[in-house]
């Protein structure tokens, strides 16, 4: 029967300025299913998602190809409001909830149920009088048809995580129109119990008769509550199955698994670590980064060895660097070479000898208004007290600008840093450039060990190389230690001696980077 | 379109409303005056003792003009319509004769000279503007054959207050100027001068204008040579 | 614990949040038996002074609601009321028609001067109040541009008695002879020889009624979501930038109004200074009431204009009974205006520092508890 | 050519080109309306070299990363209690007036300090905050100035009245003792106070000095990123504190130069609105909220000083009416404003293939 597809997504294309990010996608979803979106980081779900949300966004880049069809009408949303006209609603994962609100007034946020008085007519429909006592009924009886336990007149900030959750889809409920639901990884923060009646409210919402999109990293839950699913990798899609045909073990597969010749192929041979001297020993690190918390994590990193920290956006991957070279609050027992490292003390983790380059290159990687000199130079003249003229018995330690511009331009030539001088600001770079500007400024310390985050986020793909080339000839040249977080699994294949997957705050499990795609697939999703 | 329509209403609205606040509100000046009044040659005598009530305000009293005393009094008002009442007293305070009367006054005049023995006569006149507009010409006069010719430039000074600069018509000067003055009792201050402004001749007159007159004309050239006819009722 | 803990933050937690109205009573207890002032003067002043400034001060609340802090813009408001008052004084119109009248003319100013705020304070989101402080400033030289030089040259006025001796420009005090306490005494009431403005204070309780009812409609709903969350309430359709402009009109608007009322009772106005102490007076009223600058209600302005006036009149009797000098409770007065100013301000960027840390603490125990059961 | 008067504009900024050209017309119109240019062009030296050090204040505390130094009355008090203590020791000429600058610095440092740390507790909200302490130790020094035991009978009220006077003259101490070294006259009108411009060059000398240094190098990065700094090691806390002290500091050296050549020290409500002429003169030199350089302060102040001394020479002369006070606020806060209302936009990425 025709009549039961409410969605109908024609070779959808995109590209972000000529960065291809989806390619031709089609898909069908029937009225009443719930369809499973899965997929790595940056295989492109959320692109995906914006266009049928027709966030703004997307219009900026230039628009997309393809077409939407939405109940039989080919749809050209140029606002996320024309998406809520036609029925499409989107639960985000941060939530857009106004916390000294109570529930009814965020679930009627500017749908606000009104009345019309005297004043109206002078100044305008914003002054017609609010009725409280109806919102508050109505906003109730979505809260109830959502199915959970919420009084409508609770404020937000007083909320758990999960009734926000339900806040936020009772509101994308109470809009009458409302044929299509998408959420965003809608059990990403919840705890089991909560995420177990997160399902069932899903699960209620398509007997209602309403479509959702349902995108989550846990396959258990795919499984359990998706009639169909979606998998999406590297902007193409891969497989569109009903749920009942397949197995968590075939959709790791198919999230991970490359064609071939598609990621950096390995070079060098995996050192075998076993018998190597622990350099690094961390236990129970917790740490608390927003978005990327760890929990309880034990790690024994070994001299010389490039080892690899992978696992999905917002698992914590991210955190154990930022936690151990403290600049997130955290807490554990972290030794290096045998000496105990003080935490939330960057001063005290740069003077025991490991660097760091961060994830955020903006913020925290860069001083985005000073030349490259300073931004090569400056940890290592503030920690280690070089590139200073000492004046008057050291009384006044003074900046040796010659000495700085000579190391600042020692590294553009060996990192092939393209920029007009060693003066130009660092905000004038491109991404690529800015990242080896941070990875300079991190050498520059001459760290026994080196944690490296993200390394190739946003760079194109000749820099991305020349990015771990690099990377791995300080590893062998000077036996230097390295850490590399990234959310690319195939990079972390072609470069470390191990690989760890974080999940859910904790490590998952270690593998060695030749083992099959399939395990790393499953340690990845907790199946 | 309906909110269109009531918002230009409330707009209108407000508009005719501060206007009706200025007409009610607006300050005018009544300076009441037991003075002798002169009106077509017939004469009225001050009283030795009035008592003059504006519309519901305290009562003033007053006695007839002697010395420097000018036997008037000054009471603010608001509003367009007037009443007043005015009760001639004797020695022992009793009321000897009373008469009420009413006016109007234009929302546009600051001051209006009430005087009363010519409200108790019914003499034309007895509610004037006190404010009179003097103009002033610098232009040819001519008496008894004999025409007097204007100066090139010549300041005039109205009460000693008002100064109005004046030069021969021609060259797009109009030879003509007025000022607004009060009361009844003027000077007029005339300076001759040259092109930069060095004084030649200077003079200093002194002139009354009756109640009833509001707009005077004043004649420089005869002025300044003592012709009669100065002073006359200025006519558009 | 935890119970009892909640309980202990709760009492501490009233103490933190009203830490400066507590100060302030304290300050009165002592200093008033120390002034040797009546209690008939105390009460009578109190009352003058509530009439007075209440509109002023609760012209502030709604740039609040919208989240953009404590408004010293009001100035602006105030000195399109005093443009106002000139004209009418010009005009020689009399009493509670000048009242209306003035209100009536200084309204296209004062929203419009509103309307360029709130655009300029858009420009500075984050950076509100220092930016209506220096836009106070600001206009205050524009306004000194035409009252000082155009008035009577370029704008006809006429009255002797308002323009300088020079020809034009108005003089630096006016009398304001006609309206002098017009409102206030539209309804004469006195108890125990304490003259009570009630009209006034009608004017008060409308505003209050209408700040009340403004907060129950669609556009005050709009202001406490832009608020309290921008971008929360840009994605769900709100025009946050036009809500903003409107909340800096309202307020301005308001305190124009304030401003005629406040001169009315005063008598004179002071041609150019009159405006200028008005939106620290009444920013330090409203914060000595316990407002801070994300919150503020009808209540805080009430009590605040009340500790605040308190100070305001005992503070230089006070120096002179304890210091023998009055000159030293002058400065007091304005070291309390300012500082309480500052204290109120760094309290509250103190606090949301605070509480982003702490809110970031909480999930930390929750990080080391997940740790501790997972072993 | 266009894409380079573009960039010239852009880089110069509207208001400095404004001004500047604003300027000159005075200057050029100046002898046409009997306006002695050498006394006007003097005029501006003494007046620029008054202001230069308050308005290189501000410059530790931006670069820092606190912002605009509403607060500098903070540091003028610390100055002021130094001149008044000098001229209590009756100490004259140079030694009065280092002397001054001497007792003067512990009180800034001092006072730095515990500005420093409020305005760490407040982060994000520093300029307001700034604003009410300056405006608020202004008045609490007035108490202050009443009630400290100094007894100097030409500071104190000769009789009647307690506490020293609102206006000092230090004309029998140190008026223009550095003013007047080396001072070249040319003429009756043009008069150059070379002691002070070179202390003032002195001064900038040490700012320059200082940011060349390590702390100083680290107190720029703290301002620019403070994330980057704390990943680097640096104790953003600590820096943000050393750049508030340094700015106290040079207000505190400033105002008595100020007063050396003013000839008077003003107490009491005096420093209450002196903030706003160096904020607007940085601002007009070309800094931000953010960045403020040492060039900022010197085209700063000479613009903006010029203005303020030749408009009402110039236009009270053409117009025949005195609006130098009211062109001044309309300029200073225009000024102020412009800089508080304009977005701050990184520009985008420039890839240099």
């Amino acid at each position: 029967m025709p009549d039961d597809i409410l969605l109908k997504m024609k070779n959808i294309t995109k590209d972000f300025y000529g960065n291809q990010v989806l390619t031709g996608v089609n898909m069908e979803l029937k009225r009443g299913h719930i369809l499973g979106l899965v997929g790595e980081n940056g295989a492109g779900k959320s692109t995906l998602m914006n266009i049928l949300f027709g966030s703004t966004v997307i219009k900026e880049t230039g628009g997309f190809t393809g077409e939407i069809e939405l109940d039989g009408k080919i749809c050209n949303f140029e606002s996320p409001f024309d998406a809520l006209d036609a029925g499409v609603g989107m639960v985000h994962q941060e939530f857009m909830l106004i916390p000294g609100f109570q529930a009814a007034e965020n679930i009627m946020l500017n749908r606000e149920l009104t009345q019309r008085n005297f004043w109206v007519d002078v100044f305008g429909e914003r002054l017609s009088s609010l009725k409280n006592e109806e919102m508050i009924k109505r906003a109730q009886k979505a809260i109830d048809t959502v199915g959970v336990d919420l009084d409508a007149k609770t404020l937000v900030s007083e909320m758990p995580v999960a009734h926000k959750q339900f806040t936020e889809i009772a509101r994308e409920i109470d809009r009458e129109a409302t044929k299509l639901l998408i959420l965003d990884e809608p059990t990403a923060v919840l705890t089991e119990s909560e995420a177990e009646i997160m399902l069932s409210v899903v699960r209620r919402l398509a007997d209602m008769g309403i479509s959702v999109i349902f995108i989550s990293h846990r396959l258990k839950e795919i499984m359990q509550i998706c009639n169909e699913l979606v998998v999406l990798r590297d902007g193409k899609l891969v497989k569109e199955v009903p749920t009942n045909e397949t197995n968590p073990e075939k959709i790791s597969e198919w999230m991970v698994g490359r064609e071939i010749g598609g990621g950096p192929a390995r070079e060098a041979p995996v050192k075998q670590t076993e018998e190597m001297e622990t350099v690094l020993k961390v236990r129970n690190l917790w740490v608390d980064m927003p978005g990327e918390r760890v929990i309880n994590v034990d790690l024994d990193i070994k001299k010389g060895e490039i080892f690899g920290i992978g696992g999905l956006a917002g698992q914590g991957k991210l955190g154990i660097p930022n936690g151990i070279m403290g600049l997130y609050p955290a807490g554990g027992k972290v030794e290096f070479q045998g000496k105990k490292i003080k935490l939330n003390n960057p001063r005290f983790a740069l003077d025991s000898g490991m660097a760091f380059v961060s994830e955020d290159r903006r913020d925290v990687g860069l001083l985005l208004e000073e030349p490259i000199d300073w931004n090569i130079s400056f940890t290592v003249m503030q920690t280690q007290e070089k590139y200073l003229k000492k004046i008057l018995g050291g009384l006044i330690k003074w900046r040796d600008d010659k000495a700085i511009a000579k190391l600042a331009q020692e590294y553009i030539d060996l990192l092939e840093i393209r920029c007009t001088s060693s003066k130009q600001l660092a905000k004038e770079l491109s991404g690529g450039n800015q990242q080896k500007v941070c990875l300079a400024k991190a050498f520059a310390v001459r760290p026994d060990l080196l944690f490296v985050s993200e390394p190739t986020r946003g760079i194109d793909v000749g820099a991305k190389q020349l990015v771990l080339d690099t990377l791995h000839e300080y590893n062998e040249k000077y036996g230097i230690t390295i850490i590399v977080c990234s959310s690319e699994l195939e990079e972390l294949r072609s470069i470390s001696d191990r690989v760890a997957i974080v999940s859910e705050g904790r490590i998952a499990g270690i593998l060695s980077p030749t083992a099959p795609l399939k395990e790393f697939g499953a340690l990845m999703l907790e199946a | 379109m309906k909110g269109w329509i009531i918002r230009s209403t409330l707009i209108l609205a407000i508009i005719v409303l501060a206007v009706f606040l200025y007409i009610i509100g607006k300050e005018h000046v009544i300076f009441v005056e037991n003075n002798t009044f002169t009106i077509d040659g017939k004469v009225y005598e001050p009283y030795d003792l009035v008592r003059v009530t504006l519309d519901s305000g305290e009562p003033v009293e007053l006695k007839k003009p002697r010395g420097r005393s000018l036997g008037r009094a000054k009471v603010s008002t608001t509003g367009l319509n007037h009443k007043v009442l005015v009760e001639i007293l004797d020695d022992d305070d009793n009321v000897i004769e009373s008469k009420e009367a009413k006016f109007n006054v234009k929302n546009n005049v600051e001051e209006l000279l009430l005087n009363i023995p010519a409200l108790m006569h019914d003499a034309e006149g007895w509610v004037a503007n006190n404010q009179k507009t003097i103009y002033v010409e610098n232009k040819p006069f001519t008496a008894d054959g004999k025409t007097y010719e204007p100066y090139e430039f010549v300041r005039v000074i109205l009460d000693r207050s008002k100064s109005l600069e004046i030069r021969k018509p021609g060259d797009g000067h109009t030879g003509m100027d007025k000022g607004v003055v009060t009361d009844l009792r003027h000077t007029l201050y005339i300076e001759i001068m040259d092109n930069e402004e060095k004084v030649l001749e200077s003079k200093e007159v002194s002139y009354t204008v009756g109640h009833a007159q509001e707009k005077l004309l004043i004649n420089i050239p005869a002025v300044m040579n003592d012709v009669d006819g100065w002073l006359t009722e200025y006519e558009e | 614990m935890s119970i009892l803990k909640s309980k202990d933050n709760k009492i501490a937690r009233f103490f933190i949040n009203n830490a400066v109205p507590i100060l302030f009573i304290l300050f009165a207890v002592f200093a008033i038996p120390m002034a040797d002032l009546s209690i008939e003067y105390l009460v009578a002043e109190m009352i003058t002074r509530l009439a007075r400034y209440s509109f002023l001060v609760l012209a502030l609340l709604i740039p609040v609601i919208a989240g953009m802090g404590m408004n010293f813009g009001i100035v602006l408001g105030a000195m399109a009321g005093q443009v106002g008052l000139i004209f009418v004084m010009d005009w020689g119109v009399m009493g509670v028609p000048a009242f209306f009248l003035a209100i009536i003319i200084s309204m296209p100013l004062a929203v419009f001067l509103g309307w360029m705020a709130g655009i300029a304070l858009n420009h500075a989101k984050g950076r509100e109040m220092v930016t209506s402080y220096i836009l106070g400033f600001f206009i205050n030289g524009v306004y000194q541009l035409l009252v000082l030089y155009s008035m009577g040259s370029i704008i006809p006025i006429n009255n002797s008695k308002i323009v300088l001796p020079r020809g034009y420009g108005i003089r630096n005090a006016i009398d304001l002879v006609n309206l002098r306490k017009s409102v206030d005494r539209l309804i004469p009431l006195e108890i125990n020889g304490i003259e009570i403005p009630v009209m006034t204070f009608i004017l008060v309780a409308i505003l209050c009624v209408f700040i009340v009812w403004f907060r129950k409609t669609k556009l005050g709903q709009d202001m406490r979501a832009v608020g309290q969350n921008m971008e929360v309430a840009r994605n769900a359709g709100i025009p946050v930038e036009r809500t903003r402009i409107l909340a800096i009109v309202i307020s301005t608007v308001l305190a124009c109004i304030g401003q005629i009322i406040f001169l009315q009772n005063i008598g004179t106005m002071n041609t150019y200074n009159s405006h200028e102490q008005i939106g620290m007076f009444s920013i330090a009223a409203l914060l000595v009431g316990g407002a801070s600058v994300a919150k503020a209600s009808i209540k805080n302005a009430f009590v605040g204009i009340i500790l605040f006036h308190i100070m305001f009149v005992v503070a230089p009797r006070a120096g002179k009974t304890l210091m023998g000098e009055a000159q030293i409770g002058e400065y007091f007065r304005v070291f309390v205006s300012y500082a309480i100013i500052a204290i109120a301000l760094a309290l509250h960027a103190w606090r949301k520092n605070k509480e982003a840390e702490f809110a970031r603490r909480s999930l930390r125990v929750d990080t080391e508890e997940a740790a501790g059961t997972s072993e | 050519m266009m894409e380079k008067i573009k960039d010239f504009l852009e880089a110069a900024g509207w208001p400095r080109l404004i001004i500047g050209l604003f300027l000159l017309a005075l200057f050029i119109t100046a002898p046409f309306v009997e306006v002695n240019i050498f006394t006007s062009l003097s005029d501006v030296i003494v007046r620029f070299g008054m202001w230069g050090i308050l308005v290189l204040a501000m410059v530790p505390m931006v670069q820092g990363g606190c912002g605009l130094n509403f607060g500098l009355p903070l540091g003028i008090i610390a100055g002021l209690l130094g001149a008044v203590t000098s001229v209590e020791l009756q100490l004259t000429g140079l030694v009065g007036f280092f002397s001054a600058v001497l007792i003067a610095i512990p009180f800034g440092i001092g006072l730095g300090l515990l500005y420093g740390i409020l305005l760490n507790k407040v982060k994000g909200d520093e300029m307001t905050i700034a604003l009410y302490v300056g405006f608020s130790s202004v008045a609490f020094m007035s108490m202050m100035w009443l009630k400290l035991p100094y007894k100097s009978p030409d500071m104190i009220w000769a009789y009647g009245g307690t506490g020293l006077r609102t206006t000092i003259s230090v004309e029998k101490f140190w008026y223009r003792a550095l003013n007047d070294i080396w001072t070249i006259q040319i003429g009756d009108h043009f008069y150059f106070p070379t002691g002070m411009i070179i202390f003032f060059a002195f001064m900038c000398l040490l700012v320059w000095v200082f940011f060349h240094t390590k702390t100083g190098t680290a107190v720029t990065a703290a301002g620019s990123n403070p994330e980057y700094a704390r990943a680097s090691g640096v104790n953003v806390d600590k820096m943000r504190i050393i750049s508030v002290i340094l700015t106290t500091v040079l207000a505190a050296v400033g105002i008595i130069v100020y007063e050396q050549s003013f000839g008077f020290i003003q107490l009491y409500l005096g420093p209450f609105w002196m903030a706003f002429p160096a904020v607007a003169g940085i601002l007009l030199g070309g800094a931000s909220v953010h960045k403020a350089t040492i060039m900022n302060v010197i085209v700063g102040t000479f613009l903006f000083q010029g203005i303020l001394t030749m408009t009402p020479s110039v236009i009270n002369n053409i117009i025949q009416t005195d609006m130098s006070e009211t062109i001044r606020i309309i300029v200073s806060n225009g000024l102020i404003l412009y800089a508080l209302t304009r977005t701050i936009t990184i520009k985008s990425a420039k890839v240099k293939a």
